[in-house]
């Protein structure tokens, strides 16, 4: 076991250096990724050792970053582009909408777009507008595309990695608040698949259910609940599209009680889609209703307020609150 | 109009005048022999009988829609017949004289009408892409293929369609962005036949869209497209140009789109008689065989010939689209992901299950 | 009272002129709005009347025709614009979700953009790919969009009256496949305000409810179990943002059940957000899990299939069948 | 350096020589007084000192993030200048000069780089829009803008500045499609001030910006960006071709990033300290210095004056942005919808109640 401290970024770092040296068809491009190695550094280093056609800035235009490509994955490439910030994915929304997602069923199967676009993503940095969107809904709603969001250094080396195997385009969102976080992260075998959800703190009381930047609070509220006497079961669901659904459902059948937390907003989000499953095929398991706690419907807040807007440990713990009181 | 002034432009490449005399051009010679135009010509009367034949289907009910491409045979037969078999060429929707030349069955091309599949052919068997509804998003993917083509150090060159209504889409300028900061192999040919449904091109742009291309440091050419020769002898020079490392190169080919949009469509609600008259008298096909008469190159048993197999091939096609099965409904999951989603697994069971017990009298 | 049998497209075509007439500053565009009048004729006659500056044909561009919109309403206009089909609104969808939907925020309330979206979808009609979509779910997500639909020739008319008498930007979304449909259209007096529900069918078993072009689907459903005796509560939402959650609320309280239909798809789908706060808001009156019915995680199918894909009377039933088993 | 040959293009506008001179040039003429001269000085000081101080005030942890237009005064100063107060001008974020000479207070523009606010002006009040992130959408909204100035039949013409980086998004291009189609009274000014991050130009385009604008059918020019005459002259001419009808054109004003892309950026990770140095040369602010100088215009005394005004300046900016005060939590909620929304308000008060249970102990 080959077990090393990484930041998220450095592992994300690794993980593309990697997958590079394996595979000479994977392509990195995006908006500065080259000598500047991005504006977080994920790829910073891979030009350099890898070469301006690998590892190429991009013109200004996310569309056209999408839609090559598509177009180099139809050459036989495995592109792997990077969409600056999370604001600034929608011009390239109709590429990925009408293109990406849907070109291996219009081809019946001919054609594969082994695509990643990463996206950092959510907020907690004190940025300026756009810089701090959790847009993950949208991409779940799409069909065609896979959607995954690691929480962790060792996920994020996996999962990346997975990612840019799969034969299906991949949005892979990352926790842009997390990226120096540090942890341990073992490059010599995969912990999971990439689909899988993960139980990572087990507990009896309530199901917590979160990814990304937001599985962190989630264990911050466990650990807090758990000196009221409270146990509480988190869920890194890691894979948003598909959706590990089975591991959600083994642990409310478990508890009984369920909330789901993101940052991405609350109406039409994600944690709508958890909550109509659960009650729908955990119906008599339930003990309270399942509640949100997320985004608000308003747009992200100028940063002096992003601590009300985001679901930090005291809205997750006044929901945990609510169900058990039921 | 304004679209009439563009027309009558100086620069406009010309091989074959209307009358059906080959023109001399300084730049854009071409050396052709009998037998390959009467290539041409019968590549085109094939074209047009079996795009006559699916307008029929339609009106008959056993297409949905169908884009006719009547009156722009020599533009995609013109720049198709310039492409090499490992050339790869991105098509709209209106391509069917292209998708000819590059050896796609034209019964493939009914699928997506008639409503049994969303793109009926392997884009990887003749190097011809899916057709793509959404305008615009194709001229990244062929700028982007360009770019690969550039890495893999291949001599191919990718030919990318579009129309005189796309050139106004965002990613149209994007496309030319990437190809040239990439120095791609791509030639973007754009169809310009003067609408775009209803939209005449002056409610896209007020000079020449073969201009744009200088503003982006590559050359832009405007040929007549209604010249099958002009056709194939700028679009050969230009992906030549682009196999040998120029980079990519903008064709703009004037046309005309001689019947409506798409079966849907009725155009009289919004142009001129007048102006489909007009054009008649630039027909393509009949340019190329005035000029085949003229050398004696062809006689009435060569066109009767060619006549016969365009009624053949409108039986075969006839009779494959009658005979073309329906989908199951599995079909809606099957394809969705290369390598399975759990949601997409559970609903097709789900709704094999509802089918069945259906079936049983529910 | 001055009631005339119309069809929807109609209705809204009386609308639009009616729009034009009585205020100068409105303005409409889209492709093929002119001399066509539009694809589906909605825009009939009014490039004639009201002359080329107030209807005019945009290019070929959807991100083009919502950004100058947003434009001529920084100037003082009132633009109506129509998008072709719902599958070619990605586009725009820049424009309509980081600006269109956030500017009156980021303005801190100083510009207001009442913007119309028209957007004909959904399918039926048997169309070729992207002519058949219904991508609401985005819009609704969108935190600044007010998003509605009418199912009827009547409403048509009035909520377009007043989506372009908003100040706030609407999407509208025309039920295409009911465009052809007549009913009488009351035009002297407004039967709701924009953003209400409507009990279409009252009923006490269950609750139906859908809105835009399912929601004939539903009365049919309704008629349907009348003559097995089962007396269902149809609701037409009409609008998708705001959701009126009352009018849903007071029927699940009353009838115990509920299904929801649109052809949308359901993974994280309007459906979604519904049954998530019918659990949330009614967990003590379900007596059996909130249902969805409705597009499959998967792209629009060929026409030829489309009758399996759409939430038909057979697959509605089938629900209502399975909540009222509960 | 690609770019290089880019700068020593023979078309260059010039009408202030680096070393002060003023230079003739055929088309642009500028017939400007010492009162005016030293007000454009006063102008760029007075700027530069501004965005110096919100540098420092962002280390200082005051603000979030600054971007600083340092090395960009006389492109800013010279075309805002050229407007008149019932213009109306599109900036992107980094327009702090066009600001000043639209009359926002600067104090304004802090707001949102500080995180209380996305927007912290009236754009109605001087007539100057919202900084607008993301990158692109703004000139379609100028083109729509100056589409209802046409409509209005007002004399008013629109300015919409945009980066090179910039240029090579979609929108950018359907503006130009939208304002040439209308002939619509509008300006694009593009600001080359040759980075955008740590992507030069070359990355985005291989000729100049300006020769987009051909291909549109539509003049385009490129001016000196540091010579703020030059910036002046050609800007209120293109604004005067537009307000009279002659409709859109395209200025790039060729100028440089001396600092950093915004305060979170290392530009040392990508760029040479020599072409820096080489264009500190070319200052903006000390070529009009030189020229003033020279012509006996001004003296210490002046720019003395000058100088204090801008500590005076800056003093205030500090004690302003440390008094301004956060948002409430309900203005997250506040102009979500200028009509209401069921929603929005529950939420709302559901968040006010959650946080008066908490401050009463939870
Ligand atoms: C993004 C997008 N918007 C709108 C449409 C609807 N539409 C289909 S064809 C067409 C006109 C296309 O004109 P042009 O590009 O000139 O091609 P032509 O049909 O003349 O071959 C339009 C508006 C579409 N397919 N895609
Ligand atoms: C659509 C979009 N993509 C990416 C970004 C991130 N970004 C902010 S500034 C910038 C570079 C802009 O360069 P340029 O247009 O030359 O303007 P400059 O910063 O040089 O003034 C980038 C990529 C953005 N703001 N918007
Ligand atoms: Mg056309
Ligand atoms: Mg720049």
């Amino acid at each position: 076991m080959v077990s090393q401290e990484m930041t998220l970024a450095g592992a994300l770092n690794a993980s593309l250096r990697r997958a590079l040296e394996d595979d000479p068809k994977v392509r990195i491009s995006g908006e500065d990724v080259g000598r500047l190695g991005g504006v977080f550094r994920v790829t910073d280093g891979l030009q350099k050792d890898f070469g301006e056609t690998r590892v190429s800035d991009s013109p200004l235009a996310e569309s056209g970053i999408v839609g090559t490509a598509i177009g180099l994955a139809l050459r036989g490439y495995r592109p792997v582009v990077e969409i600056q910030f999370d604001g600034f994915v929608f011009p390239a929304f109709n590429q990925i909408v009408t293109q990406l997602a849907k070109m291996h069923a219009r081809s019946l199967g001919k054609v594969r777009l082994p695509v990643v676009v990463r996206i950092p993503y959510g907020g907690g940095i004190g940025a300026i507008e756009h810089h701090s969107e959790s847009p993950e809904a949208y991409f779940m709603h799409t069909a065609g595309l896979k959607v995954v969001s690691p929480a962790t250094a060792e996920d994020g080396y996996w999962m990346l990695r997975q990612a840019i195997q799969s034969d299906d385009p991949v949005i892979f969102f990352e926790p842009k608040r997390r990226y120096w976080d540090k942890a341990p992260v073992d490059t010599s075998v995969a912990p999971a698949p990439l689909h899988k959800a993960r139980v990572v703190r087990p507990g009896t009381d309530a199901t917590l259910v979160t990814y990304g930047p937001t599985v962190r609070v989630g264990l911050e509220a466990a650990a807090a609940a758990a000196e009221d006497g409270t146990s509480l079961e988190v869920v890194d669901l890691r894979s948003l599209s598909p959706l590990d659904f089975g591991t959600v459902r083994a642990s409310v059948e478990k508890t009984g009680r369920l909330v789901v937390v993101h940052e991405a907003p609350v109406f039409v989000g994600p944690g709508a889609e958890i909550a109509a499953r659960v009650q729908e095929q955990c119906f008599y398991h339930l003990e309270a209703p399942v509640l949100r706690v997320g985004g608000f419907h308003a747009p992200y807040p100028p940063s002096r307020l992003e601590d009300d807007y985001l679901p930090g440990l005291d809205r997750v713990l006044d929901s945990v609150d609510q169900v058990l009181a039921y | 109009m304004g679209a009439k002034d563009l027309v009558d432009e100086p620069e406009l490449v010309q091989l074959l005048s209307p009358e059906g005399r080959r023109i001399d051009h300084p730049r854009y010679s071409l050396d052709i022999g009998p037998d390959a135009l009467r290539g041409l010509y019968r590549d085109m009367v094939l074209t047009r009988r079996f795009d006559a034949e699916a307008v029929t289907l339609q009106r008959q009910g056993e297409l949905g829609l169908w884009a006719s491409l009547l009156g722009q045979e020599a533009a995609q037969i013109g720049s198709g017949r310039a492409t090499r078999p490992d050339d790869y060429v991105f098509p709209c929707y209106r391509e069917h004289g292209v998708a000819w030349t590059r050896g796609v069955d034209p019964l493939k091309l009914l699928g997506m009408f008639r409503g049994v599949n969303h793109g009926g052919w392997d884009p990887n068997e003749n190097n011809f892409h899916l057709y793509t509804i959404v305008i615009g998003p194709p001229l990244l993917h062929a700028a982007g293929y360009a770019m690969g083509v550039l890495a893999d150090g291949a001599d191919t060159a990718v030919l990318s369609y579009f129309g005189d209504g796309a050139s106004s889409q965002g990613d149209v300028a994007e496309a030319f962005t990437f190809a040239s900061v990439h120095n791609a192999p791509v030639v973007f040919f754009c169809q310009n036949n003067q609408w775009a449904i209803s939209t005449p091109t002056e409610r896209q742009t007020r000079v020449p869209i073969h201009r744009r291309a200088a503003g982006w440091g590559f050359p832009g050419v405007r040929v007549d497209g209604n010249d099958v020769l002009a056709c194939l002898a700028v679009t050969r020079d230009a992906l030549e140009r682009a196999r040998s490392g120029q980079g990519p190169m903008l064709i703009e080919a004037l046309t005309y789109r001689m019947g409506a949009h798409a079966t849907s469509d009725d155009p009289t609600r919004y142009r001129e008689d007048a102006e489909r008259r007009e054009w008649e008298a630039k027909d393509p096909i009949l340019r190329l065989e005035r000029h085949l008469t003229q050398e004696g190159h062809a006689d009435d048993a060569f066109y009767a010939e060619v006549a016969e197999e365009g009624e053949r091939l409108a039986r075969r096609i006839r009779e494959g689209v009658r005979a073309m099965p329906d989908p199951d409904s599995a079909a809606m999951f099957r394809h969705v992901y290369a390598d399975g989603h759990e949601l997409v697994e559970e609903e097709q069971k789900r709704f094999a299950d509802y089918q069945a017990s259906f079936e049983e009298g529910n």
